[in-house]
């Protein structure tokens, strides 16, 4: 890891602790909706696995009271940041009529969430990067200051939908923040193949706002990337773009082999970089965590998703006339 | 009560309802200081300032994006698309996004969200400047599409349509624009959307159509009274959702029904009219359901002739009214 | 001749093409190393090479653009969209463009295109991995529009579309890749594009569908063969251009028509067959024409409950046939 | 106009007459239909004025028996330079049976010739970069050596459709040119409220890819950069972007008014470097052209275009039966 310093940032032992208590809670859900889906107890995963730094480092960094979120399917550990508990999150995955996202309707990944600024989200991708846009440009109108981050994978940036966002925000000098996860792969396809050019950075010259690229796996230096952009939006100087960039390290979703399209070793050696890896021993290094510790967090967390896998599978379903509800007002 | 045309409509409608809700705002390609380029925002910017009246990039995709984020935030934004024929780049945006949002986050958000879109032929405006574009988006649940054919419609249902808290598209026949004029209340009012209005009684054909062809059905019905022929004409001013009772009642009338629209015929919109009457009035009708639309071609071609060949007429109802009648 | 399923039937079907013809591609997301997502082009990146085999960037928009430009130059595009649900982003270049290409230079340029998409529900796939997109193209002219149900048309059909100067929208349920086998020539052989097939000749019902729904009408027809009930079944395989004679001989069949599909009901196709039948074989009727569809909501939900709920079923088809036989 | 000399480009004395030649040609025709819409013979225009030097200066630079145009509704210039004649876009504008283009189905300026591989367009701006994108990849598949050009607004190239076009050419290093041609306006729009950050070439960084910003004011610098590019593109370098700066001298269309939105004044400054002005005194400097011989040039082309245009107004209508004709093969 950098030499990049909590401290330097403005950030408190207890506040990284906390950063990691997230990082982890989002990783054992995950891990723990793995096992449900293989024991056929939920249809479907789709995995924040690996990006755990970026979505909490990214979330630390904005105002959890204040500020919205259009994330991505992927966005886990930024949505319990935000205030999403394990308990709605098991909710979703077992598609269950409490499920705060939907009510059950939509895949678990798919977070909206009036309670703490998180718009709803779709399967087509990219799409919320204008719904950020739009967002953004209503609290101009208002004249609020709230910041707006949007995420999408280095994939789904080459849509349509996110030139187009990219331009709008530029040109109405918009408080948007444009985080592009890059993970490596858009399900098969990988970077060299995806992205011209390979530096999704680059891209924000061509609208005229700063453009950085940071160690997704660092959540120190993305925390401070954010930050920054969320400081220059507040005060009206208009979006960032930041590329940040780490690796997926479990399959696309719980329906695809990527056994088929990359090596086991190329995995392993990023699961030596893995954010929670280093910044465990980040935390160890400026002895915040021990090892008991670490266990001890852990526990907590587990008993905290034991209980809600527990409520949520014994919560019930929509009832058949819930198909109906909510197509009008 | 001053005469007004169908396009000062939309602008009174948009007008009343800024000053009345400044949560409404208006945005597009060309809308600010040129007012559009049919002049339907004539004075907005000017009087509510470019934040409200907002010319954005040529993207369509993010007008409607950046429109359904507002919306979703709380304000009522009212988009337009330049013709009807450019909407397809936000197809994604409305029928992924709009008409789904209240659906997916199981009633936590809403989306109110206008879209106004100029439509049509007999412009010479030719394949992409021509196009009815209701058909692509009259199967979508979530979405609510309203096509009036006369000024007071056209200020009732556009304010009722930016009061509404769901999607809507609201489709503006370019024909009428200037050609249709009316007396239209300076008051506040709206038409409720999903409501079809008779606009003639008769007894021996039931017309149902809207838009331009409306207008044309009901030169038709005029024409043929000296012939004895007593046309029942049916606006259905909104397509979604549809005013079934009001067609059933229209059917029963007559027993005979020809349904009409610019759109082309196979996948259009009559096809669900006569469908729903097919289905809950068959034991009324007393002839086939006829059809009489737009030709199944790609679009409305440039040169006079083949415009000509491709639109309505009143002539051309008249006669398939006539058959109908005499069948 | 070897038992197959719906998805070898498209895989062997591009592979024999491809061997065929050099002109023939593909190009998606995933298509290449991965074989597709459903692993629909499983091998054909090994015995064809990438270039012929195109892994895209995630961008639909550009996947039909490039088929578009590639066809126009005189090569045969086979483009997939991952979900048919994610072809909205791709309307724009599929309406605009590729239907309209051969009409608006007058028969100069011409887009021998084939779109491959799986659609449809019953997979868990929730709102965005489960919808039926037909009604969105069906009532655009100069697309052709095909739907197979069983593995051998899935190859014949596939085939003809391959070889078709126009652009076609090839729809494959997701719900057959898999359950859905049946014997299939190892041969080359073509199915027209543009004729429906009797599955089951009746007596007293006549029930026309497409893809999933035909299995369940079959089954519902064979479950309903104890109480003396003899149903008629027509397969549509192409929406467009329709079979209308088949559909007018099905009629007179029976004199009772049910219409089915997993799309829903309001400005779904069954709307367009329903007014067919309405305007062209009124006399034929001995009763209302009915619709059984996907209920108008905006996409099937995921829990199960509510999927169960959207999804037609061959039982809830048997009582439709049952009402309608007893009318 | 800059020190660029034809001669140190490989252009002979001849060739820059004809370059020249084909830019009047073009403001000729496009005069006349002005005067033919006002006369109520025609009911739209939509103009080249202003642009006919990067129009002609790109036509030039390609190989124009090989190469593909995917154009946009303002480049007559580089039509007319690729093989269309005065004849043919009379006949466009009169809606005529014979229009090459469309048989009289379109509006003039949509152009598409099979002859000159000009491929059909439509009036949905931006649709045709990804055409040219495809056509560049059927050249590789068949390996053909063409490079294709196409064009659009700067307004249009905040579309989605460019940004994939500009990616996917880019991932598999097609043989494309990108150029925009930039006249300050989309319709009442200025560049700014239209171009977040205002450099359309930049956007190339974020490709991986060369940008480069000319002069369209000079077709000799245009025909350099596009010189450049053609072979970039022809020997595996794969795509270029161009973004040549010139003024719509006209309104957007007949159909509009541009006085709503800009100064008389900002016209009549933009007239006096109109690539015809500088074009001709840059050829009269060089002992190339006389006002005398200017004249005779404009006295031809006037005779084409009278009889162009007498021709096409005599010519037959398609008839109402050709309504129904090439839905399908
Ligand atoms: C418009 C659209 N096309 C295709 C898909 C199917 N799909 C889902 S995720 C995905 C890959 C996304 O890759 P990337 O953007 O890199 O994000 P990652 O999953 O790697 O985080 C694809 C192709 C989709 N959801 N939406
Ligand atoms: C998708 C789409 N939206 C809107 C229009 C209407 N329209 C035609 S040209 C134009 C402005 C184009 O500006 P620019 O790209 O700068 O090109 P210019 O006309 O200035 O050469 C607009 C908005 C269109 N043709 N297509
Ligand atoms: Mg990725
Ligand atoms: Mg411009």
């Amino acid at each position: 890891m950098s030499e990049l310093k909590h401290t330097a940032l403005g950030l408190t032992d207890d506040q990284v602790l906390e950063m990691y208590r997230y990082m982890l809670l989002a990783r054992k859900i995950d891990e723990r909706m793995w096992l449900l889906n293989r024991a056929g107890k939920i249809p479907f995963v789709i995995s924040c696995q690996g990006q755990e730094g970026i979505q909490v480092g990214a979330a630390f960094a904005l105002d959890r009271e204040k500020d919205w979120l259009c994330p991505y399917y992927r966005d886990l550990g930024m949505v319990l940041a935000f205030g999403q508990t394990a308990r709605d999150n098991m909710l979703s995955a077992f598609a269950k009529k409490e499920d705060p996202n939907s009510g059950g309707r939509q895949m678990p990944g798919h977070y909206g969430d009036h309670r703490y600024r998180i718009l709803s989200g779709s399967s087509p991708v990219t799409t919320q990067v204008l719904h950020a846009v739009g967002i953004a440009y209503a609290g101009k109108l208002e004249k609020k200051d709230h910041v707006v981050l949007t995420t999408c994978g280095e994939g789904s940036s080459n849509q349509g939908d996110w030139h187009e966002a990219c331009n709008f925000a530029g040109v109405h000098n918009l408080p948007v923040i444009f985080m592009v996860e890059n993970n490596k792969y858009a399900i098969s396809v990988p970077l060299t193949k995806q992205v011209a050019g390979g530096d999704i950075a680059a891209r924000a010259k061509g609208y005229g706002f700063p453009g950085v690229k940071v160690d997704g796996n660092n959540p120190l230096e993305v925390y401070q990337a954010v930050k920054e952009a969320a400081e220059r939006a507040r005060s009206g100087q208009g979006p960032t773009l930041i590329e940040a960039v780490s690796y997926r390290l479990v399959p696309h979703s719980s329906d695809d082999d990527d056994r088929t399209y990359r090596s086991s070793e190329e995995v392993e050696e990023a699961r030596k970089v893995d954010s929670l890896v280093v910044f465990k021993k980040y935390l160890m290094d400026h002895e915040l965590l021990t090892e008991e510790k670490d266990q001890e967090i852990v526990a907590k967390i587990m008993q905290e998703i034991n209980e809600a896998t527990e409520y949520a599978e014994k919560a019930s379903y929509p009832a058949p006339e819930d198909l109906y509800k909510h197509v009008y007002a | 009560m001053p005469v007004m045309s169908y396009i000062d409509a939309v602008t009174l409608a948009l007008k009343e309802e800024m000053e009345r809700d400044s949560k409404v705002f208006v945005l597009g390609e060309d809308v600010g200081v040129r007012g559009g380029v049919f002049r339907a925002t004539v004075g907005l910017y000017e009087q509510f300032g470019e934040d409200r009246v907002l010319d954005t990039p040529l993207t369509e995709s993010a007008i409607v994006g950046v429109a359904i984020g507002a919306a979703a935030y709380g304000l009522r934004p009212v988009a337009e698309m330049q013709f009807a024929d450019f909407i397809m780049p936000a197809v994604n945006q409305i029928i992924s996004e709009a008409s789904k949002l209240r659906y997916r986050s199981n009633g936590n958000w809403e989306c109110p969200l206008v879209i106004r879109a100029p439509y049509g032929g007999g412009v010479h405006g030719a394949l992409y400047h021509s196009q009815s574009v209701e058909k692509i988006f009259t199967g979508v649940p979530g979405l609510k599409i309203v096509m009036p054919a006369s000024p007071y419609d056209v200020k009732g249902l556009l304010k009722a349509a930016i009061r509404d808290n769901d999607p809507v598209l609201f489709f503006e026949h370019k024909r009428c624009y200037r050609a249709i004029k009316e007396e239209v209340p300076l008051e506040d009012y709206t038409v409720p959307i999903g409501k079809a209005a008779v606009k003639r009684e008769g007894t021996d054909v039931t017309v149902i159509s809207y838009g331009l062809t409306l207008h044309y059905s009901l030169e038709a019905a005029k024409s043929l009274e000296q012939e004895g022929i007593d046309v029942h004409v049916l606006d259905l001013r909104t397509l979604v959702p549809l005013d079934k009772e009001a067609i059933l009642e229209a059917t029963a009338k007559t027993g005979k029904v020809l349904i009409i629209h610019e759109d082309n015929k196979t996948g259009g919109f009559a096809g669900e009219v006569a469908s729903v009457i097919a289905e809950e009035a068959f034991f009324e009708l007393d002839a086939p359901i006829r059809r009489l639309c737009g030709p199944d071609v790609p679009a409305m071609p440039y040169s006079p002739i083949l415009e000509k060949e491709f639109m309505l007429t009143p002539e051309k109802i008249a006669t398939a009214i006539r058959e109908l009648a005499e069948f």
